[in-house]
């Protein structure tokens, strides 16, 4: 019974996915708008604006520098999270 | 000149006394609580000001974090929507966090408590930032910062509440991963991420197939978060298990902040034109919320558990919003945001209650009720304020809500969500009715034989003041936001609603 | 029909790998097999965004021998470099994933120390009683 | 209870490698800026080193060392860097994170101030990943045993 309904949600998944992925872009199109729009300004002028090199590093520490700081929350509040479900009380 | 900064004072102000609570916890676990009644103050006074702000310029607040240009850094966007529940997250946030006090001494472990408030607090941080940001993927972030304290907080509950929480934890990744496969759709589609501006691009992408698989992936994903009907298996256990302070947290707050998120995606990002009326979305959102709050009722009706009813409650008013979102019309969509408000506050109220009397008496069962009424009149006082809100009845805030999604109900000439809000507030009625049987009526033959150990002397209130002030202070709400709905509309929702609906 | 797939690939493949995680995810019993379905599921869609940055023709988005205080004068072409957002959001998604994994076999430790099981229907069946 | 599975080869190994790694974390974190690396890769190999240390040699000193105090300073410590950073930028007056500012107080341009601002969060984005791995290995390898009760050597024998 299970085992059936995990199938037919997993068909029924595939065949949205794939008929998402017809209106795709295909793989590696330098023409995307994914490259195009927002994303040519991190090559372009990111060694200047920000004095790194390595553009994955500036994106994420400093235009995107929010998300990287709840990131790190993130994995702050797993750790302290095991810290609470794991440790045993100190009595 | 401090006043511009409050949009991410209000985020990052709790983030890191989240910290702080944390450290402080190691040395002295009584500052704790302080703290975060601090953190939360905060909060509510930038989330008064930012909506003074809005009220005052008329448009919305732009904040650039890391000053960078909006397309490649991250923005906040501050609207009416936006400043209106963030208010509203942040009085209750406050309250319950009062009303935690006492609740949480008596269930969870002493030595546990700073590592608990740490979590509390990084929640409010985590539904404050979804509320306030303007960008796709750091909605996601906090999502999911939301989420994990949740996934912990419900663990430390009572027996079966961490097998609950493992239940949470699949579906609960299921959702966020949903959410972020949308998100990546539309990345691929437009090439952004921020919200206004994708809202800009999109309609180049319009007739796409994508752009509609993206769409339902964002409704599935934040569909599984607010306990969506047939995604909500998750809620009852989680909500019904976890200690009852986090789901007086919990239960008013994650579900409307997803529902606000919904609205935010399907009227902000996508335009209405192509996400309700190209498409019939609105159609099967519809029979979602109507078959959902139907069964929601029914399956309500068969708890004998006052959290789990309430827990079903909690789905048939998530169905109550889709309703609003789903007549697709200014009245509705006004019904569905005054709805998010409202029941914030209802739920609230009921959840309090529901652990109050947990508290005093060790006992969810509605049959075991009895004398409740002379041991703590105060409580029950509150709950058939929240109780009648909820049923719908006029001078409370419940009522205007429903009503005017009964009036988008009828403007878009949808019989069946009109037929189910009616048949729905009804079950209500006998829903509530009975708790409020179980608490108030004496059974006849008690007079004769005093089991239950006698007729307890009615006394003022035997629920701790720092538990029942917040209470009394949410119903006051209730009753305050039921006479000045009227305001709240003309004032601010009337903004809220996209210009093209 | 072939061409259409090839050209495609990348959304075929992510798409059958989360499929097999949401298999996994609704039909296995034992929750350790449930939790890997979790990771595969959060790995098909950080494949999904690796996949979109890709562009023929360009290289790591690192611009080599520099460092610090000369890099005003660099000019960079866009199309010589792969899109470097996608990497910074999966490295974000990625941390999440690490995140959940860890919170969700913390939760099964504690499941089974108390029931000693980590057989879903075991687990029911010792709440029921 | 340890001791049968102790080994000589393997001590001896650990001890020569574990300081390279912990060289080359530090390494994967200060060329974060000119190559691939930055906190979480430096920091996970950091955490690696650790890990290995307490499987090779005696886990109940590692957890006893590795105490709740300790780690739950190091969690908050590195996300405090981080947030501290933003505030920083607040009160020199700019917006939140905008390492621009930073150049009020440091004695270099704008963009270098970005630039050195990136370093010190990557620095905390390394320490709280660092404590956190190593924090969540030895929670989950030993069912989160008290280190009052590693002292006493029953963290073994918790776990079959």
């Amino acid at each position: 019974m299970k085992r059936l309904l995990g199938i037919a949600i997993a068909i029924a998944a595939l065949i949205v996915l794939l008929y998402g992925a017809e209106d795709l872009p295909p793989w590696a199109d330098p023409g995307q708008p994914a490259s195009l729009h927002v994303s040519p300004r991190y090559i372009e002028r990111a060694v200047g604006e920000t004095g790194v090199p390595n553009m994955v590093t500036a994106v994420l520490t400093d235009y995107r520098g929010y998300d990287t700081l709840f990131e790190t929350a993130v994995i702050f509040t797993a750790g302290i999270a095991v810290l609470m479900l794991l440790r045993r009380p100190i009595l | 000149m401090i006043v511009e900064q409050f949009p991410v004072l209000i985020v990052v102000a709790p983030l890191i006394l989240a910290f702080i609570v944390n450290v402080v916890g190691l040395w002295n676990r009584r500052l704790c609580f302080y703290i975060v009644f601090i953190a939360l103050s905060a909060c509510l006074v930038f989330s008064l000001g930012i909506l003074n702000t809005v009220l005052t310029q008329g448009e919305p607040i732009h904040y650039r974090l890391g000053n960078w240009q909006p397309p490649w850094g991250i923005e906040y966007v501050i609207d009416h929507l936006n400043a209106l529940i963030l208010v509203s997250v942040a009085i209750i946030s406050l309250l319950v966090a009062v009303y935690a006090k006492r609740s949480l001494e008596q269930e969870i472990h002493e030595s546990k408590l700073p590592q608990f408030y740490t979590l509390f607090l990084l929640q409010v941080t985590g539904l404050l930032g979804i509320t306030a940001t303007g960008d796709m993927f750091n909605l996601y972030v906090l999502l999911e910062i939301a989420s994990f304290s949740a996934y912990a907080i419900i663990a430390m509950g009572e027996r079966g509440a961490d097998f609950a929480a493992f239940r949470y934890v699949l579906f609960g990744t299921i959702g966020a991963c949903a959410y972020l496969l949308g998100t990546g759709y539309l990345y691929i589609l437009t090439g952004s991420l921020n919200m206004v501006d994708v809202a800009h691009l999109l309609p180049q992408a319009f007739y796409s197939k994508a752009l509609l698989v993206g769409l339902a992936f964002f409704v599935v994903g934040v569909g599984i978060k607010m306990g969506m009907f047939p995604l909500h298996i998750w809620l009852p256990d989680a909500y019904t298990l976890a200690p009852s302070a986090v789901s007086a947290l919990l239960a008013p707050l994650f579900t409307k902040v997803g529902a606000y998120v919904i609205i935010r995606i399907m009227f902000t990002v996508f335009d209405p034109s192509f996400s309700l009326a190209l498409y019939p979305v609105a159609d099967i959102l519809g029979w979602i919320a109507a078959i959902g709050i139907l069964f929601a009722c029914i399956m309500a009706l068969a708890q004998s558990d006052l959290k789990r009813m309430l827990c079903y409650v909690i789905v048939a008013e998530m169905g109550y919003i889709l309703i609003g979102i789903a007549s697709a019309n200014r009245l509705g969509l006004t019904g569905a945001i005054l709805h998010i408000v409202n029941d914030m506050f209802m739920m609230a109220c009921l959840f309090t209650v529901a652990g109050a009397i947990f508290y005093q008496t060790g006992t969810r069962n509605i049959n075991q009720f009895r004398y409740l009424h002379r041991t703590m009149p105060i409580t029950l006082a509150v709950f058939v304020v929240g109780a009648l809100s909820v049923v719908g009845v006029p001078p409370l805030c419940g009522f205007f809500s429903k009503w005017y999604l009964i009036l988008g109900a009828i403007q878009a000439q949808k019989w069946v969500l009109l037929a189910v809000l009616l048949i729905s507030s009804l079950i209500y009625a006998i829903l509530f009715f009975r708790v409020i049987e179980c608490a108030y009526l004496e059974p006849r033959e008690a007079h004769n034989h005093a089991y239950d150990g006698g007729h307890p002397t009615p006394t003022l209130d035997r629920v701790p003041i720092s538990m029942l002030a917040p209470m009394v202070l949410i119903a006051a709400g209730i009753i305050l936001l039921g006479i000045f709905s009227g305001k709240i509309i003309v004032h601010i929702i009337e903004f809220a609603i996209p210009a093209t609906l | 029909m072939l061409e259409v797939i090839l050209s495609k690939y990348n959304y075929w493949i992510f798409s059958i790998l989360l499929v097999v995680g949401l298999y996994g995810m609704m039909a296995k019993n034992n929750l350790m097999k449930k939790l890997i379905g979790m990771n595969i599921f959060q790995w098909a869609i950080i494949l999904f965004f690796i996949s979109i940055g890709a562009k023929r023709g360009a290289t790591v988005p690192i611009i080599t021998g520099t460092h610090g205080h000369d890099t005003h004068t660099i000019v960079a072409r866009a199309a010589e470099y792969v899109n470097p957002l996608p990497h910074a959001l999966m490295l974000t998604a990625i941390v999440v994933g690490i995140a959940t994994t860890g919170i969700a076999l913390a939760l099964l430790v504690a499941i089974y120390k108390r029931y000693n099981t980590i057989e879903e229907d075991e687990i029911i069946e010792a709440l029921k009683k | 209870m340890i001791r049968e599975h102790e080994d000589v080869i393997i001590q001896t190994v650990c001890r020569i490698f574990i300081p390279f790694m912990q060289v080359y974390g530090l390494y994967v974190l200060a060329h974060g800026h000119g190559s691939p690396g930055g906190g979480f890769q430096g920091g996970c190999i950091f955490a690696a080193s650790f890990i290995l240390m307490s499987i090779v040699y005696d886990l109940n000193e590692v957890k006893r060392r590795f105490t709740e105090k300790l780690s739950v300073f190091f969690f908050s410590l590195g996300v405090f860097i981080f947030a501290g950073m933003g505030w920083l930028c607040l009160f020199l007056g700019g917006n939140f994170l905008d390492y621009g500012v930073l150049s009020k107080i440091l004695p270099v341009d704008p963009v270098m101030a970005r630039y050195y601002g990136i370093a010190a969060i990557e620095v905390g984005i390394q320490i709280t990943v660092m404590a956190v791995m190593v924090s969540i290995f030895l929670d989950l390898l030993t069912g989160g045993l008290h280190e009052k009760d590693a002292e006493e050597g029953h963290v073994r024998g918790n776990t079959q």
